[in-house]
């Protein structure tokens, strides 16, 4: 896809509430587009990296109580009698610790998991999630525990001229998750289109070989941990505010799920995966509302799952690309145009 | 007195509970072609393995310009000058083969995480860099198909990109690990220009290869592996006439034998 | 020291229920490099089989829990056919999506076909436990103990003399090798799938009658079968064994003594503990390099 | 009214006026319940028992000469869907009034949604005590809280014999489990009774040994048992297994229902804190109209435990249809105001609402009734 075409889609997105101003399509979709900006940082380790890690709502759920405790405060022992307090902050630094809190516990679990791959580093993730779950639930002082947080500011934006506004419309918070997702798309793009994107491919393409030509492995997965990491917690801050409760289900194995599926049926990979895949499986759910008893709707959305799997197995977008006739083979020398780096359709 | 290029001194090396390499010393000087030879199993993937940090030795210890490297990561010993090609083809099949080049290039390239999103400041660069592929491309004689998925080249093409991709970052030390494997004889001749041609550039050279003729045209010297130790080291015409290599290459191996003998 | 008794018999017995779960999971690890999902599923669907069995068509207890250890590994082998033959060339992500996705799918048909209330599956076994001096265990559990043994060593048995045995460790250890000595690998992965499907179905049908029975109960164990598996190495069989019990006892003294709110994270938080200091240690296959 | 909340939603809501005020069309009732997922079982009993309140609301006539139609959507047992679920049912369907959403934290989660779309929840069962007490005027609760529980149960301690002298907790480790110990203390400790220890569980654990085993350490007398039916279920089972010798009582209006059919050994008598007693619905505050309800779920053959648990679906449904018709129409604010003036015979008892949480912005509170039956040898008695 061309950025033309690109931004031509960005455009049609944000015009979307003005042509069709149906207040439940837009929560669908601002529900959905949360969703798809965790999707888009999954992409960067499992599509670039190739890392799949089946914990990566723990990023989510790590940046949805940064946010909401920021912006709620809190006030913990830290022990030998010494207590920890900070006093309610605005909504924007609750997101920017969010941003900063998964970050950093994308450094150490990249740090903890470098050496470790393929179904090892799915375990560990799922593990690494459960733990968090479990903290969640019982350092009660701190997260309220299974009482959940409540009374979650929503979001708030400073408009020039303005002054804060708290966003509660529905196209006001749609407009900040697209925005948002279109920042998270431009993020993995630059990297996935720099050096560091060439050689977490080459990481992920042949290990060994990008090693012996001077590709630190380590160095590499760790940065894509940490950004992949640090945009899910931005969705997860989103997911907070939106829904404005966070208790330790946000840890859920099912929200991972919903990402990788997003991120496998849309094409891993390509920039434009998550992204196609998202726009179908974030609204699925609540397209099977009402057709059918609440089992059926699960069963269905399985097969689905399957089924994609087994016709489509690279993927939505890698399959249209493919199908546009001889776009890339008639692709002449890449230089000096940039040369996308398995960009896919991107 | 400037230390040797690379010094391997008494390194074993086990794999498993086996000995693969019981006791091996060699060095290999600046400017040279240096051939690494020896019957099948004598040990000579590993010591590669061993030098390029894939393989940490039980003992012994490996200098590169005078710096230890011993139990270093390959990426690490890469940075160093130290490039290393494999038996096996090795390249990044699902990319073009230009993206393979750049991808080679990382080591001539700086940009980091901040310069992703400040397009401008590598924008130097990411030209140099596409620059050099060009001609590392040019260079092996793969320009044509420089837009080319790399696992649909032909199968000398696709050897010639895996001796490009280790030669990209211009090593001071380049290891090539059986180039002219599977080749047919034009295609050997090739792979030997290319080789003599990456000597002439500077890049000094650590050599296996079963191919004896090719061997013995092109090395200036030959370290003789067998059972894991070293049974000779010299210049080809000495190699040639040493009983005990003729002994090694006679009494275990069906192929190569032969030229040796030759 | 009474509780400490008490606790290590319980660590026991729901370490060789761990342990059964581990090892189906970890033999279709080993020969077909599967994450299997679906394992806790199959655990479920061997629990309802047997509650079917038992209290609706009113059939003999024991032989209910053999029908249904058979059901289990016919679905397991249809599971393998039409699921993960068709993707043997697929990605390890693919793969592991569509597990997700048929997980998904069989959790909630078994809801659709039984409702969301738990069942009770009755058993034969008197229902007041057997004491020795400080501690006490229900005959049941005793029962399900020493089946899961005889499984484990049937199991062993059946892997080393046999040469169905043969030809899967064969695949377990190299597949490629195996296939050029003549292994058909096809058949070894379904019959694999279902003998480890079976083996979970096996746990289900025990523990049903020991626990319950509800749509969900594969959930926790599935996860619980992934740390087991972890512990003792992923596609190491004797490590499942290991880990089964490892995990039985850490849960049970760690919930005893130190807190129960941690219990069921006590194990989860064990595995990043081994990964994190061995990892070595646990990465199956040495790559080859060259 | 009408302009403020038009400017507020910038129109939005409007749509919904215009539905809602024809009277031809059936009227909507939405109510979300966990369909699926780990609480599937419950939130289909309450789903059951709204369902047969429209049947027999509708063969008497609906209200306001319209037919009720309550449209069900699943929440999945996840916050998340919680909060899907209610906006379908609001901007999709167009509900005037919401029932929902059993557990708390799908309450809460919704909580948000109603002060924004303005549109009225009757709680059915969540028990937390902030669900009224953060001051969100959309909230009425007919189910009770752990504390109203604890503090019913208290004035029946006297009926126990021997005298409950030392109790200890084993709790789901949730907002139910945690506010029920935390209740529970509160009103036992002030009638002089010792608290010990607090044991908890995850709602999935399936094998309590190491709860069960600690908690025979304690010499506290009787244990709280606070936790969905089929943990209630294990936890006794289990006990007996590690011959705890201690009397259970179990909380928060569930039923350990398998326990009928397949009892404990002789000698092992618990205890149950229920909001209906299905086994006498004579002894019910409104004997005919539990009786109605029992009898219409019965005629459908569902499991006769779900009664337990049904009736909360039944009377939510009441609830809401009484304040339609006080309402005189079916728009969210008129309900909202007519649900302060439901006086309603329900099958748990009268269902009325009293102002709780900050002035000006309370939430609805009702105050239930609360049984006690023993379960013995599987046999139930009353206390």
């Amino acid at each position: 896809m061309s950025a033309l075409l690109g931004w031509g889609f960005v455009a049609a997105m944000a015009a979307l509430p003005l042509v069709m101003p149906d207040p439940y399509l837009l929560a669908v979709l601002t529900s959905a587009g949360i969703f798809i900006i965790g999707a888009i940082s999954l992409n960067l380790l499992l599509g670039y990296t190739g890392q799949l890690s089946l914990g990566h709502a723990a990023f989510f759920g790590l940046g949805a109580y940064a946010s909401a405790l920021t912006s709620l405060g809190f006030d913990i022992g830290i022990g030998f009698g010494h207590r920890l307090r900070l006093e309610p902050q605005p909504v924007a630094v609750g997101f920017l610790a969010a941003i900063l809190v998964s970050g950093c516990f994308g450094w150490l679990l990249g740090r903890l998991a470098f050496r470790i791959r393929g179904a090892y580093f799915v375990i560990i993730t799922i593990c690494f999630a459960q733990v968090l779950r479990m903290v969640a639930l019982n350092w009660v002082e701190l997260t309220q525990g299974p009482m959940a947080l409540v009374g979650i500011p929503p979001f708030a934006l400073w408009l020039p001229g303005r002054g804060v506004v708290e966003l509660y419309a529905k196209n006001q918070t749609y407009w900040l998750v697209l925005g948002v997702a279109v920042l998270a798309f431009l993020v993995v793009r630059q990297i996935v289109h720099s050096r560091i994107g060439r050689a977490l491919v080459a990481l992920r393409e042949n290990e060994t070989l990008a090693r012996s030509v001077g590709i630190r492995v380590t160095h590499y997965l760790v940065i894509a941990t940490v950004v992949s990491a640090a945009i899910a917690g931005a969705a997860g801050s989103l997911f907070a505010h939106y829904v404005r409760i966070v208790d330790p289900d946000v840890f859920l194995f099912i929200y991972t799920v919903t990402m990788v599926i997003m991120v496998i049926t849309g094409g891993k990979g390509t920039l434009w995966g998550p992204v196609v895949g998202g726009l179908i499986f974030g609204p699925l759910p609540d397209m099977l509302r009402g057709s059918a008893p609440p089992e059926a709707q699960w069963i269905a959305y399985g097969l689905a799952m399957i089924l994609l799997v087994m016709f489509l197995p690279r993927g939505i977008v890698p399959a249209v690309a493919g199908w546009l006739p001889a776009r890339r083979a008639a692709a002449p020398l890449p230089a000096p145009a940039p040369s996308p780096v398995q960009g896919g359709a991107g | 007195m400037n230390p040797p290029l690379l010094a391997v001194e008494h390194v074993m090396i086990r794999i498993g509970g086996l000995v693969a390499v019981s006791d091996l010393s060699f060095m290999v000087e600046r400017g040279q072609v240096v051939s690494l030879i020896g019957p099948n199993g004598a040990g000579k993937t590993t010591a590669f393995n061993a030098i390029t940090g894939y393989l940490r030795p039980r003992q012994g210890s490996i200098h590169f310009e005078g710096q230890e490297i011993t139990g270093l990561t390959p990426e690490r010993i890469a940075a160093l000058g130290l490039v290393r090609s494999f038996q096996r083809t090795s390249i990044f099949g699902s990319s073009t083969v230009f993206d393979n080049a750049l991808m080679a290039l990382h080591l001539r390239g700086r940009a980091g995480l901040l310069a992703a999103f400040l397009p401008f400041s590598t924008q130097q660069e990411e030209e140099r860099l596409r620059e050099e592929a060009m001609t590392m491309l040019g260079f092996v004689g793969l320009l044509g198909r420089a837009g080319a998925r790399a696992d649909s080249l032909a199968y000398g093409e696709q050897r010639r990109l895996g001796i490009a991709l280790a030669a990209a970052a211009t090593p001071r030390l380049l290891l090539l690990d059986e180039p002219a494997a599977g080749l047919n004889p034009s295609e050997t001749a090739e792979c030997m220009a290319l080789i003599r041609q990456l000597r002439d550039r500077g890049t000094t050279i650590l050599l296996v290869e079963h191919d004896m003729a090719m061997v013995m045209r092109i090395s200036d010297r030959i370290v003789v592996l067998n059972q894991g130790r070293i049974i000779a080291d010299g210049p080809p015409e000495a190699i040639r006439r040493d009983p005990e290599v003729i002994r090694a290459y006679l009494g275990s191996a069906p192929q190569g034998g032969a030229h040796a003998a030759a | 020291m009474q509780q400490a008794l008490q606790h290590l018999v319980n660590g026991t017995i729901l370490g060789g229920t761990y342990a059964l779960l581990g090892i189906g999971l970890t033999l279709i690890f080993g020969v077909m490099r599967v994450v299997n999902f679906t394992h806790g599923e199959l655990y479920a669907f061997g629990a309802y089989m047997a509650y079917g069995l038992v209290a609706l068509l009113r059939l003999d207890f024991y032989l209910s829990l053999l029908l249904a250890t058979l059901l289990g590994t016919a679905l397991g082998a249809a599971i393998e056919l039409l699921l993960l033959r068709p993707l043997r060339r697929a990605d390890i992500d693919s793969v592991m999506l569509a597990m997700i996705g048929a997980a998904l799918v069989l959790q909630n048909a078994n809801m659709w076909a039984w409702g969301g209330v738990a069942k009770l599956v009755p058993s034969p076994f008197a229902g007041t436990p057997l004491v020795f001096g400080p501690v006490s265990v229900m005959p049941l559990r005793l029962f399900v103990l020493g089946i899961s043994c005889a499984l484990l060593v049937g199991f062993w048995l059946l892997l080393e003399r046999t040469r169905a045995g043969i030809a899967m460790r064969a695949t377990f250890q190299d597949a490629e090798t195996a296939s050029l000595m003549g292994v058909r690998v096809g058949w070894v992965s379904t019959a694999t799938f279902a003998i480890g499907s079976g083996l979970a179905a096996a746990a289900g049908a025990l523990l049903g009658p020991v626990f319950m029975v509800s749509p969900t109960m594969g959930d926790l164990v599935g996860l619980k079968a992934f740390a087991i598996v972890i512990l003792g190495g992923l596609g190491n069989l004797p490590g499942a064994v290991i880990g089964g019990f490892a995990l039985g006892y850490v849960e049970e003294f760690g919930g005893g003594f130190l807190s129960t709110e941690y219990r069921d994270a006590f194990g989860f938080l064990l595995i990043i503990l081994v990964l994190a200091v061995r990892p070595q240690g646990l990465v199956a296959l040495k790559e080859r390099v060259g | 009214m009408l302009t403020r909340r038009t400017t507020l939603l910038s129109g939005l809501a409007l749509p919904a006026l215009h539905r809602a005020a024809l009277a031809a069309d059936p009227i909507k009732i939405g109510m979300t319940q966990p369909l699926t997922g780990s609480v599937a079982a419950s939130g289909n009993y309450v789903a059951n028992g709204a369902k047969i309140a429209v049947e027999v609301l509708n063969r008497q006539g609906g209200v306001l000469g319209a037919p009720i139609q309550l449209i069900l959507e699943d929440n999945k047992s996840n916050p998340r869907e919680a909060v899907a679920a209610a906006e379908k049912l609001v901007l999709r369907d167009k509900v005037p009034v919401l029932i929902g959403a059993w557990s708390s934290t799908f309450t809460l989660s919704i909580m948000p949604k109603l002060l924004e779309y303005k549109v009225p929840m009757v709680v059915e069962t969540s028990s937390a005590e902030r669900i009224t007490t953060s001051g969100n005027p959309y909230v009425f609760r007919i189910a009770p809280t752990s504390e109203m529980e604890a503090v019913a149960f208290a004035e029946q301690l006297g009926k126990f014999s021997p005298a409950i002298r030392k109790i200890d907790f084993l709790s789901v480790n949730n907002d139910f489990g945690r506010g029920a110990a935390e209740k529970f203390t509160k009103a036992l400790s002030a009638k002089g009774i010792t608290i010990g220890r607090t044991e908890t569980m995850t709602p999935e654990a399936t094998d309590l040994s190491a709860q069960l085993t600690a908690l025979k350490q304690s010499d506290g007398d009787t244990i709280f048992l606070t936790t969905g039916v089929e943990q209630q279920t294990l936890a006794l089972r289990q006990a007996v297994e590690q011959r705890l010798g201690k009397r259970f009582v179990t909380t928060g209006g569930s039923f350990p229902d398998a326990l009928l059919a397949n009892p404990l050994p002789a000698g092992n008598m618990s205890y149950h804190i229920l909001f209906y007693a299905p086994w006498f619905p004579e002894k019910a505050p409104h004997p005919q109209i539990a009786q109605a309800y029992t009898a219409e779920w019965n005629r459908n053959n569902w499991e006769f435990a779900g009664l337990t648990e049904g009736f909360r679906g039944y009377d939510a449904v009441l609830t809401v249809v009484e304040a339609i018709r006080l309402a005189g129409k079916a728009e969210p604010e008129a309900i909202r105001e007519a649900l302060w003036k439901v006086k309603l015979q329900g099958v748990n008892g009268n269902i009325s609402f009293t102002k709780e949480g900050p002035a000006g912005r309370e939430s609805g509170q009702n105050k239930p009734n609360v049984a006690i039956v023993t379960l013995s040898e599987g046999k139930t008695g009353q206390l």
